[in-house]
């Protein structure tokens, strides 16, 4: 650590984002005093391309070999700013991002304080980039097999997707046959196409597909590896083992209807006359709209957002039951023309293509609309007397008469919530993939890249990832099957290598970090009695580092040491400025 | 005296707040003992031979080759000599965990000198002190002044004190460490960089540990030694008893653990780390088999004294140095 | 509703209720809220809560709310249609109500009151000192027992409806407020002039209205007919021009379809108009026939005018859009009551 | 100038971290006494950081993890749960209110949270005073 370090720092105004709240003039010429910073400038834009060549321009003209760049977070520009230093020749880990805007200009008031807090960061970053040695990128093969979890229309258009073009796909599905909810549905929203001749034709398709081999009756427990190299155990329903090679998954593992048992207003399960909207499709599939008694129902009530858009159940927006339950009132309307067809609503959500126009046809068709408090006074469905000549009433306040009403109802069709499915959460472990509060996968990024995730490799697309109507599915499985193939093209990918290693002359081979490993990426050599870490298998968090009580193990760019003289380049400046 | 061809080095050996095990541990080299006379003059040893401090200051500077300093610097004392043979002797090695770490006198720095002396001076159960008399560093008698070192608030170790060339760990050193060192030293092989731990492993205890060690290190409680019937074969850690071993390195040839005692840390840390105790606790809660914050707690009250026992050798030495009142 | 269908506009169901019209409304004030309010009752078929609104009266149909409204569900003739709803629900005979709803009942009626004129002009075989006198009585009889058995009871079912059952509990002094504005209302329509770009729209209605009042008097007060005095005859002139010339631009702008309250003119709309213009006109005509001295030898032209005026006295004035004259100033006043007794009404509860 | 604590933050950059910037995205405003490090997992988070941040001057430290369960890394969180205790004993041992240690859960969607926290937290710590742990290593040697 002797020989001499040249750091140059860049102070980003970004223009006026983080210039409006800190002093950049002043932090550049501040960190300018620290030992081994040759040069400390401020730019209006440093990721702009003249940024960036000033950074490379910089670095040969000075030699820098360390350069520190303090403006956005590190989570949005940092690989930007390492191709510039891999353009100039220097190695991509001799960088450090100090993050002074999400963490400091947008959110500090004093002009002053937020400078003082800007210094200290950098000083931080020039502490801590002392510590940086050079890694060098490690690239693997990719396998061109895909692994789709989830049989639905989402998973199935990604296996056609993919499978056409030539590639290996298994498809895996927990049920005994394809299809998911789709199967279920009688007609679709808003043009009234039949569900099975979407969904019929495309299952032929993936049946006689030789690239696409489906696994029905099969369940997901554990998944090796990492982007390119992934493998599986799974044990179809005829119970032999199969191991599975592949190099990329996609999660299309869909949603489950939410059980309205839960909400003892609507007595589901104790009226026999009140049933959920997959019933009702499978009434509609039949063609017989009858009521448990056999009996064609003179009202029919359709009630909205059950268990949706409620803090006790799912605060979120389920977003197809509202199409769904207009496509039922068209359906009953042709079905039963003088029946008496009531919605009852909190918002009609018709957003999709065509679907406004569906809901202002729709609504001209004699269909009694009402409006309830979604959030403090759901309906209420109790048995009807016998003068009532119907079998149940639905009593709530009608928000837009301000009248408390009592709606007849021979037949309730509740619009159920979509939530997540109950093996969720073991799939989210089996791939590495983490979960909202919602249990919904969390994409890599809400609306830059809604199909992939924090983890290389692994894609998730519709309903798991949260509710979405056919079109979005398809078009999310279509997303990823296009982004999985052209990986596939380039035939290699870089792969994380900020992972641990074991410094042999130290470790005393306690094993204290074997078990630590969440990825069993640790295993302990018998002979040489020391821990050695998989380097492909390690995914660089750093626990183990933090637990082997030798210090024997040392997580690549997060060292001990670059820590450690981080927190003191942090403290050092905020204290001297305090006193000034 | 046949091989008198090369001078023989001057030695000294001096004790801080110590319990005098290490100096014993350097008269423990008994036949060796010609060998040590043979190639050294012991120029000062308060404990073994009656050379006063004057015939110290009077030495010209640098003027001792070796000097074993063991001990921790409590006292004003302590402090004075330490200075004076830093600037007597060439090589001042920091003796024992003492003066490396601050070992068990450290643990004072877990109370302030008025809780020791109320402790010391009142409230021990045979003392009878109602007008509660204290030490003076002077006194006066009809004869003259009688003085006395002044007692420090904390315990320091040595390197925080003076500049030391070399540490050897131990409570005490093991003899033979200390006659490799000295050996080598005398027979002017060349020496290891300045600052650098001596007469101990790079690699901590488990590495020379007979006991079988797994990777099932994961426990529901942790017990006492008295509180086990230890199994005499699979190591502690994995039997629920806090071994300091993987954090304190090797060379004492397992003493402790042969004698199915958990290791206590007393030969000090591995290299590069900062803090022992640290490192070691990290360790031992990452082996709570528990995952709720309640079952955490009830396994954190089975170790009974967490800073007593991470920090039994090294209080003085660790980050936080002492507990703050 | 499904009967709302027969009065007019059946387009409520296509309101998902956005509010524009409430909006957009110029009339639309603290306490006094429509469209949206009795489209609602309409869609919900709260016959009841529709009956006890006295916002329909308010509204001149400025048409503002039917442009606005995105799901082309046309506010203002619903208004309209439950205007006539509601002349049918005050009617206590509900003549008007059958009149609205089948159009071959109001041909008979007309035909039935022309036939006995005739009759009554054989009986006294035309001879027109006799027919005259008898039309003359027979106008002031008509206006008196018209008032007393249809209009008024009307009008206090109105009441009934509009603030009785409506719990409007107004302070006492706002009554006599009531009776100012009801006076002031009935004879300026003023209340027009709030709404935008009407004024035009106000002053023809306002002419046709003063010409209507000024002729009803001269006609049957002074006896335009048999009066020697020069003033009351050109007077007489000014009043039956002014009637059938402004009837006659309504006409034209309903034919045109101009504007949004001219687009759905049902037939008891062209009836009112016509027969209003016929009236001004056989009256104009008659006094002509008079001053020219054609009279005797064309006496067909007072039949005319005679057979006219009854069907409108008897059928038009009582069952008829003519109503609209009393419901729109009583409906002020009505409506004032209803501010009143909401200012009450949050003064006690702040 | 009033006592103004510094605390030093060790975030995960997988939830807390990102918590962290979409507070700042949102324009959300909190107390700048904080100062962020980011580190892959909380459970990389070792002790040693934490006594170094001390001795260093810091009056308070702030550990954020991801939400039991949600950890990228499946477990990372429940290590650093674990350490927390432990530590917290050998604080309050050590003499120094175990307050002056926190660790949180914050997802990637909690930036008002995170804000809150930072807060609530910088009250906290201002109301334990300044941590006299630096000026007492300094005066002893």
């Amino acid at each position: 650590m002797e020989e001499e370090k040249r750091i140059g720092v860049y102070v980003c105004w970004c223009g006026t984002n983080i210039a409006k709240m800190v002093d950049v003039v002043d932090v550049a010429k501040e960190i300018g005093k620290l030992p081994n910073v040759v040069i400390a400038k401020d730019y209006k834009y440093m990721c702009s391309d003249p940024g960036q060549e000033l950074i490379i321009k910089d670095i040969k003209e000075h030699n820098l070999d360390r350069v520190v760049v303090s403006a956005c977070s590190p989570r949005i520009h940092e690989l930007t700013f390492r191709k510039a230093l891999q353009n100039a020749g220097l190695n991509p880990y001799m960088f450090e991002m100090a993050n002074i805007r999400e963490q400091v200009s947008w959110v500090h008031t004093d002009r002053g304080e937020a400078t003082r807090k800007a210094k200290s960061l950098v000083a931080a970053a020039v502490n801590r980039i002392t510590w940086h040695e050079s890694l060098d990128k490690r690239t693997v093969d990719i396998n061109p097999a895909t692994m789709i979890i989830g049989g639905g229309i989402a998973g199935i258009s990604a296996a056609l997707e993919i499978g056409n073009s030539g590639r290996k796909i298994f498809l895996i599905e927990k049920e005994n046959k394809l299809g998911g909810h789709l199967a279920g549905v009688d007609l679709t929203f808003p043009y009234m196409y039949s569900a099975d001749q979407i969904l019929k034709p495309l299952i032929k398709q993936v049946t006689n597909n030789p690239n696409i081999e489906v696994f029905l009756n099969t369940q997901i427990d554990e998944v090796f590896g990492y982007v390119g190299n992934f493998e599986t155990k799974i044990t179809p329903g005829d119970g032999k083992e199969v191991e599975l090679k592949f190099g990329n998954v996609i999660v299309a593992s869909g949603l489950k209807p939410y059980d309205p048992g839960g909400i003892e207003n609507y007595g589901y399960g104790k009226l026999p006359n009140v049933i959920t909207s997959l019933e009702f499709e499978q009434m509609l599939k039949k063609g017989k709209i009858v009521t448990k008694e056999g009996a064609e129902p003179k009202n029919v009530a359709i009630i909205h957002c059950v268990g949706s858009r409620n803090k006790d159940y799912h605060e979120y927006c389920s977003r197809i039951c509202c199409m769904t339950a207009l496509k039922f009132s068209n359906q009953l309307r042709s079905a039963l023309p003088d029946t008496n067809i009531f919605e009852c609503y909190a918002d009609i959500r018709s957003f999709g293509k065509g679907c406004e126009e569906f809901y202002a046809q729709t609504s001209r068709k004699d269909i009694m609309f009402l409006m309830f408090d979604q959030k403090n006074d759901l309906p209420r469905i109790r048995k009807a007397e016998t003068m009532d000549e119907c079998d149940m009433l639905i009593e709530f306040n009608e928000l837009l008469s301000g009248e408390d009403i009592e709606v007849p109802a021979d037949m309730v069709v509740l619009m159920v919530a979509l939530e997540a499915q109950e093996n969720a959460r073991d799939i989210a472990h089996a791939v590495g993939v983490s979960m909202c509060g919602n249990e919904f996968y969390i994409e890599r990024h809400p609306k830059l890249d809604p199909v992939a995730t924090t983890t290389d490799g692994v894609y998730v697309v519709g309903g798991c990832q949260s509710p979405k109507d056919i079109p979005d599915s398809i078009s999310q499985a279509r997303a990823a099957a296009a982004r999985i193939l052209a990986t596939i093209n380039i035939g290699q990918v870089e792969v994380e290598v900020t992972t641990a290693v074991v410094n042999e002359d130290i470790c005393c081979g306690c094993q204290t970090c074997v078990n630590v490993c969440p990825y069993t990426a640790i295993s302990f050599d018998e002979e040489k009695g020391v821990s050695v870490v998989n380097e492909v298998l390690c995914k660089g968090c750093g626990t183990c580092g933090s637990t082997c009580p030798t210090g024997a193990i040392r997580s690549r760019h997060f060292t001990d040491k670059q820590i450690l003289s981080q927190i003191e380049g942090l403290m050092s400046t905020s204290i001297e400025l305090q006193e000034v | 005296m046949a091989k008198e061809e090369k001078p023989k080095i001057k030695m000294a050996v001096y004790w801080g707040a110590a319990c005098g095990g290490c100096c014993v541990s350097v008269l423990d080299v008994h036949e060796k003992l010609f060998d040590v006379v043979a190639a050294a003059d012991l120029v000062f040893w308060p404990i073994a031979l009656d050379i006063k401090y004057k015939d110290v200051e009077a030495m010209p500077d640098g003027d001792i080759d070796l000097t074993l300093y063991n001990g921790a610097v409590r006292n004003s004392e302590n402090e004075r000599l330490a200075k004076l043979l830093r600037q007597k002797s060439k090589i001042l090695v920091a003796y024992g965990s003492c003066a490396h770490m601050g070992g068990i006198p450290g643990l004072a720095n877990f109370s302030t000198r008025e809780e020791l002396f109320e402790r010391i001076y009142d409230t021990t159960e045979s003392t009878e002190n109602p007008d509660n008399i204290r030490p003076q560093p002077e006194y006066k008698v009809p004869e003259g002044v009688l003085e006395l070192p002044e007692f420090y608030n904390d315990v320091r170790t040595l390197n925080q004190v003076v500049d030391v060339d070399y540490y050897l760990p131990g409570c005490p050193p093991q003899t033979e460490r200390l006659v490799e060192v000295f050996m080598a030293i005398v027979t002017g092989a060349e020496l290891p960089s300045k600052g650098s731990v001596v007469g101990a492993l790079d690699k901590s205890q488990c590495d020379e540990c007979p006991r079988e060690k797994s990777d099932k290190k994961l426990v529901k409680r942790f017990y006492r030694p008295f509180e086990i019937e230890d199994d005499g074969k699979t190591c502690f850690l994995e039997q629920g008893v806090i071994c300091l071993g993987p954090a304190t390195r090797g060379g004492c040839g397992v003493r402790c653990i042969e004698g199915n005692a958990p290791c206590r840390g007393c030969y000090g840390p591995p290299p590069d780390v900062p803090d022992p105790g640290a490192k070691m606790m990290s360790a031992i809660a990452t082996m709570i088999d528990e995952n709720d914050p309640e079952a955490i707690e009830k396994v954190i009250d089975t170790i009974d004294d967490p800073a007593g026992t991470f920090y039994r050798f090294s209080l003085p030495g660790s980050i936080l140095r002492r507990k703050i009142t | 509703m499904k009967e709302m269908s027969q009065y007019g506009m059946g387009t409520w169901n296509a309101c998902f209720h956005c509010g524009n019209c409430t909006a957009v409304c110029s009339l639309t004030e603290e306490g006094i809220l429509f469209p949206r309010k009795e489209i609602r009752a309409l869609q919900m078929g709260l016959e009841d809560k529709l009956a006890t609104s006295v916002e329909p009266w308010l509204c001149y149909y400025c048409g503002d709310c039917t442009e606005t409204c995105p799901r082309d569900a046309n506010p203002g003739e619903l208004m309209m249609s439950v205007r006539r709803w509601l002349t049918a629900k005050y009617d206590w005979t509900g003549l008007a109500g059958l009149f609205y709803k089948s159009l071959s009942a109001l041909i008979i009626a007309f035909v039935l009151v022309a036939i006995g004129i005739v009759a009554m002009g054989f009986v006294k075989d035309f001879n027109s000192e006799a027919v005259m006198y008898f039309g003359h009585i027979l106008e002031f009889y008509l206006i008196l027992t018209v008032f007393t058995i249809i209009l008024i009871p009307n009008i206090l079912r109105m009441f009934y409806f509009t603030v009785i059952k409506a719990k409007v509990n107004a302070p006492f002094g706002s009554y006599i407020a009531a009776i100012g504005n009801l006076i002031t209302h009935m004879f300026t329509q003023v209340k027009t002039l709030k709404c935008d770009k009407q004024t035009v729209r106000w002053l023809e209605h306002f002419l046709l209205v003063m010409g209507y009042l000024g002729l009803l008097v001269i006609t049957v007060f002074l006896d335009w007919f048999g009066t020697e005095n020069q003033i009351i005859i050109y007077m007489g002139y000014i009043t039956g021009g002014l009637v059938f010339v402004f009837t006659f631009l309504l006409m034209i702008s309903r034919l045109s379809k101009a504007r949004e309250l001219n687009k759905y003119s049902q037939p008891t709309d062209w009836f009112f108009i016509i027969w209003l213009f016929l009236m001004g006109f056989t009256a104009f005509l008659v006094r002509l026939f008079i001053d020219i001295d054609l009279l005797n030898d064309h006496f067909w032209i007072y039949m005319v005018h005679l057979i006219v005026v009854s069907q409108w006295g008897m059928l038009l004035v009582p069952f008829g859009k003519w109503t609209h004259f009393l419901y729109r100033s009583f409906a002020v006043s009505f409506a004032n009551l209803k501010k009143a007794a909401l200012i009450k009404k949050l003064a006690t509860a702040a | 100038m009033s006592y103004e604590p510094t605390i030093v933050a060790f975030l995960c950059n997988w939830c807390s971290y990102t918590g962290a910037d979409l507070a700042g995205t949102s324009r959300m405003k909190y107390a700048s006494n904080v100062r962020i490090i980011r580190v892959m997992c909380s459970g990389r988070v070792d002790p040693t950081f934490v006594l170094s941040a001390f001795k260093e001057g810091a009056d308070g430290v702030l550990i954020c993890g991801c939400h039991p369960g949600d950890c990228h890394y499946h477990e990372g969180n429940y290590k650093c749960l674990r350490r927390y205790h432990l530590l917290q004993k050998y604080f309050q041992q050590m003499g120094l209110d175990k307050d002056r240690l926190r660790l949180e859960w914050i997802s990637a969607s909690e930036g008002r949270q995170f804000a809150e926290l930072v807060d609530s937290y910088t009250e906290t710590v201002k109301n334990l005073g300044p941590c006299k742990m630096k000026q007492v290593i300094e005066t002893l040697t």
